[in-house]
């Protein structure tokens, strides 16, 4: 194994964690709003390493390119569609959870 | 003379799949003109039909490599003398059916009709013409999307919930069909049916693959007891369309279930060939009482449809090439027969607001063009000589007494005297008077001549049976009957 | 190497096992909404599951369209329902309480537990080495004009199935028509996130819609995938709110829609005039036809799409 | 043999499923769901049955298939579910009656 495949193990591994965490949170946090605040930012820091990793590996600028395009995309429409579903569970009146 | 050569060298098939959807697409873009349009295009696709038919009376059955390719690799298109036969009489009705429906209709459904009437006519020509498993997948799932689709074309509750309940059988049918195809693929790498009869070999991979196909098949074809969705479907559409699902769409499904039994159940054992003769004789008992006891028109109408698809199955278990002719005549005459019961009781309907039996009231007076109609189909439907539908019995108790198995003509006797039973109901109740007094509408009489013309048609087929017959054995569709 | 293909097995075995989970939640869940959330993410796993079968052409067909759009579709339908509960499961617990049910029920199970294990018998007597018309693909895709076997197959060796296809969606469409679904006005407030992120992705998705259409004929993608991301952007901007002024809906809409198929019908009738067969096109100029076509192909199946969408949610005036 | 078996049973097992669901589930978006899981299994068995051989090139021909059976597939829901929401509009309910009578 080079560097660059350690180096690549580490962000993937590291990545994983953070998908996991995200997975659990999803499972364990107690509303909607808490879910979906775990589960978008995890999922988009989680991505950020795995394509980030991907990226080394791939040699070409254009593959690395289009790698990060799928990361800022998946970004945007995680934000939005958050947003969007926090905003339609406020609208039916779903409580927000107090300790 | 110098017509001739012409006529055997323009490529009908692909007119006849290509026809009818330039006439689809016209008729969505320009739907104010939908009218002509669509009779124009079924009159073009008629004339193909019969340059088809012309061709291979004279030559030999017709091929058509689709991109130039050719088998297994790419789609062939094929004709022999079953296929144009089938080509011919959806070509007819089909065109009784325009010419009925261009008066039936007023304008907001005309645009609505016409474009999908024509993807129908498409999907089917094509079925009839192919010989590629998945192509006739992809045929019959247009030909059921249309036809549910059309189902639907009043929007009344009753046809929305028949419409469902048709897609959703209809589905389930395309998806066994689709995953014996799989196998058949996977056991012997081709999709083309006349490769595939030649390498087929008995073994579990083809026991399963028949048995989904024809599970599949049988659903979409209606046989009882896979025959639920039927009634309330064809029952529920307008006229115009129940008389193309019950004289046409169904027997799609028949078709494409005869080529495979043609080609591959020759190396099966009996065991299938008896089941399909039992469910066929249950078929007959059961949708003949159920239509004894229906008290709608087009219920009964309906039912009877469920009776005569059971007469098809009980040449299975004959299969020698009489009894085959015997069920492609019945096919033919049923055709005919049904597409004029349905013509006649959207007359009825159109008439009086209602198809209540026991409401008829007198109708025999005010519409006798329409009880001709209706009665002279009747006497298909029942078998009664001179009729193609006698001709098919005959035909059917011939070959059961042919092979010994005389007891295959109890349930196509018994059937007779049933369909008797509920046609006699229907002329009945059409000399009565009701006890309530009715409001009417005038029926155009194009509409009345239409269900006669048919009905007329029905009967004179058994008049040109040897002819007929004979054309049916071009290109030798029936190689693979039992040999006696 | 041997542990590399293991981990792949028990990769695919995982995978299988969260179809067949995903799969038997959605169809047995209480909630309708959860059952369509949780088909949507069996097509997503779906996807998956293709591109370890070597199939990225399905694979992006299944996200896009499969998952995608039949899950908008279903959202959208489940959004109109009068009644979206756990009222079916409530029937169907009733239904099973009838005397007798229970033994039918145990007939019907063992029936199709039977079928499956006879499928699965079978399938040990399919031929063990099985090349299909995988050479028959490699002989001709010379003179295909294209380079992906898949593209050449579905526009070429088996074009006219794809002819067909257009047809069925074709059909589809006329059939919504058909039931002609009363418009309903949903109080749905203009959103300023979803129209942000409408006008930003909506220039994306016809990027990469064009950018599956240019590689399609070399690499995984083609009008399909094209189409359906087009789809899937027109029915992002219709979430967003936003209608085709009535003027678009009526001849230019149809035309659009009926350009995958004019251009089938004239592409595939031209090579009858010269003496050829249906859809034999010139080997020379096979390539560009191809393209051409599934240039055609991809606005239509886009615009059937959206027009499908559209009908189903139908929450604003005109219909297509 | 090895590798082509999970998904090929996966492909079985969604098959069945689905045909349970469709014939137990008496909501018609659940049937379709049904439908739809079906489908997914056909086509599951289609290309990992093409898998039997060791060619590094997977046979184009099933994938191909798959894809126009993709289409069809969602042509035929949406046509299913616009007549859902127009019986459901029409009738109130999303169930199909069980009795045709008249």
């Amino acid at each position: 194994m080079t560097p660059t495949d350690w180096f690549t193990a580490m962000l993937l591994g590291l990545g994983t964690i953070f998908f996991i965490a995200g997975a659990v949170g999803l499972i364990r946090f107690p509303d909607t709003y808490t879910r979906l605040h775990i589960a978008t930012k995890t999922d988009n820091v989680g991505l950020g390493l795995i394509v980030f990793g991907l990226a080394v590996q791939s040699g070409s600028w254009s593959v690395a390119g289009k790698l990060v395009l799928i990361w800022l995309l998946v970004m945007l429409a995680g934000a939005s569609v958050a947003y969007l579903v926090a905003n339609g569970a406020i609208s039916r009146g779903i409580p927000v959870w107090k300790r | 003379m110098q017509m001739a050569p012409m006529i055997l060298t323009l490529p009908w098939g692909v007119a006849l799949i290509v026809m009818p959807v330039v006439g689809a697409l016209a008729c969505y873009l320009f739907r104010r003109a939908a009218k002509p349009l669509g009779l124009m295009t079924v009159t073009v696709t008629a004339l193909s039909a019969a340059g088809l038919a012309l061709r291979t009376t004279r030559a030999d059955s017709y091929h058509h490599a689709v991109g130039g390719w050719g088998a297994p690799l790419g789609i062939e298109l094929y004709a022999d003398g079953l296929s144009v036969l089938m080509l011919v009489a959806t070509a007819i009705v089909a065109c009784a059916i325009s010419f009925y429906a261009a008066r039936f209709f007023d304008d907001k459904e005309q645009a609505r009709f016409w474009p999908l009437w024509l993807l129908l006519l498409t999907a089917m020509n094509a079925l009839f013409l192919s010989r590629d498993l998945f192509n006739m997948y992809v045929a019959l799932e247009l030909t059921g999307l249309a036809a549910v689709a059309l189902t639907a074309l009043t929007g009344s509750q009753d046809a929305l919930s028949g419409a469902i309940r048709y897609l959703l059988a209809t589905m389930l049918g395309s998806l066994a069909y689709l995953l014996g195809v799989v196998f058949i693929y996977h056991g012997y790498g081709t999709l083309d049916l006349a490769m595939l009869g030649q390498l087929v070999e008995s073994n579990p991979v083809t026991w399963l693959a028949l048995g989904l196909v024809s599970a599949g098949l049988a659903l979409k074809t209606a046989l009882f007891p896979l025959h639920f969705w039927l009634p309330p479907a064809h029952a529920s559409a307008t006229p115009p369309v129940s008389a193309a699902l019950s004289a046409l769409v169904v027997k799609t499904a028949f078709y494409v279930l005869l080529r495979f039994w043609l080609e591959i159940f020759p190396s099966e054992g009996a065991a299938p060939a008896q089941l399909f003769g039992l469910l066929g004789c249950a078929a007959v008992f059961w949708g003949g009482v159920q239509a004894l006891r229906a008290r709608r028109l087009k219920l009964l109408i309906a039912y009877s449809t469920v009776m005569q698809i059971g007469y098809l199955f009980i040449a299975f278990p004959l299969g020698i090439l009489l009894a085959w002719h015997g069920a492609l005549y019945l096919l033919l005459s049923h055709a005919l027969a049904k597409a004029a019961m349905f013509l006649a009781a959207g007359n009825v309907l159109y008439y009086g607001g209602h198809d209540r039996i026991a409401d008829l009231d007198h109708v025999a007076q005010r519409l006798p063009l329409t009880v001709a109609a209706f009665a002279l189909a009747g006497v298909s439907i029942m078998g009664l000589p001179p009729s193609g539908g006698f001709v098919a019995k005959w035909l059917l108790i011939q070959a059961s007494l042919d092979t010994g198995q005389w007891w295959w003509t109890v349930p196509i006797l018994a059937g007779s005297l049933v369909a008797a039973a509920y046609v006699f109901k229907v002329v009945g109740f059409a000399f009565t008077q009701a006890e309530a007094p009715q409001e009417a509408k005038l029926v155009p009489v194009s509409m009345q001549w239409t269900a006669l013309v048919l009905a007329v048609a029905a009967i004179a087929l058994g008049l040109i049976a040897p002819w007929t017959l004979t054309w049916l054995d071009v290109g030798d569709p029936f190689s693979g009957a039992v040999s006696r | 190497m041997e542990t590399l293909t293991e981990l792949q097995w028990i990769f695919d075995v995982l995978t299988g096992c969260g179809l067949l989970w995903l799969a038997w939640s959605c169809l047995s869940s209480r909630n309708l909404h959860r059952a369509v959330v949780q088909f949507v993410s069996f097509g997503l796993l779906m996807s998956l599951a293709w591109v370890r079968l070597e199939a990225p052409d399905i694979a992006l067909a299944e996200a896009a369209i499969g998952a995608g759009l039949t899950g908008a579709l279903l959202m959208a339908s489940l959004a109109r329902l009068p009644l979206s509960g756990s009222a079916d499961i409530r029937a169907l617990k009733s239904a099973e309480r009838i005397a007798g049910a229970r033994l039918l029920q145990l007939l019907r199970n063992s029936l199709l537990f039977a079928f499956a294990l006879f499928i699965i018998y079978a399938i040990f007597f399919l031929p063990p080495e099985f090349s299909g018309l995988r050479e028959e693909v490699a002989t001709e895709i010379e003179n295909a004009g294209v380079r992906n076997p898949v593209t050449a197959v579905l526009l070429n060796f088996r074009g006219y199935d794809t002819f067909l296809e257009l047809l069925v969606l074709l059909g589809a469409l006329f059939g919504v028509r058909i039931v002609g679904m009363q418009p309903v006005r949903t109080s749905m407030t203009s959103e300023p996130v979803l129209n942000i992120l409408a006008s930003l992705l909506t220039p994306i998705l016809i990027l990469v819609a064009a950018y599956l259409l240019w590689i399609g004929t070399d690499g995984a993608g083609g009008a399909f995938q094209a189409g359906a991301v087009l789809g899937a952007g027109g029915v992002l901007l219709l979430l967003a709110g936003w209608r085709p002024a009535r003027a678009l809906m009526a001849s230019p809409f149809r035309s659009l829609v009926l350009l995958g198929p004019l251009a089938f019908v004239f592409v595939a009738v031209l090579p009858l005039l010269s003496g050829r067969a249906l859809l034999q096109y010139p080997p020379d100029s096979a390539g560009t036809l191809i393209v051409l076509l599934e240039i055609a192909a991809t606005l239509s199946i886009g615009l059937t799409l959206c027009a499908l969408f559209l009908n189903v949610s139908a929450d604003d005036g005109e219909q297509p | 043999m090895n590798a082509l078996l999970p998904y090929t049973l996966t492909g079985v097992g969604l098959f069945c499923l689905g045909l349970h669901a469709l014939l137990t589930h008496p909501h018609l978006l659940r049937k379709i769901l049904a439908v739809n899981v079906m489908g997914s299994g056909v086509f599951l068995i289609l290309v990992a049955l093409a898998k039997r051989s060791d060619s590094p090139v997977p046979d184009p021909v099933p994938q191909a298939l798959v894809i126009t059976g993709i289409v069809v597939a969602v042509a035929a829901t949406a046509l299913a579910l616009n007549l859902l929401l127009g019986l459901a509009a029409s009738s109130g309910k999303a169930e199909l009656a069980e009795d045709l009578d008249e």
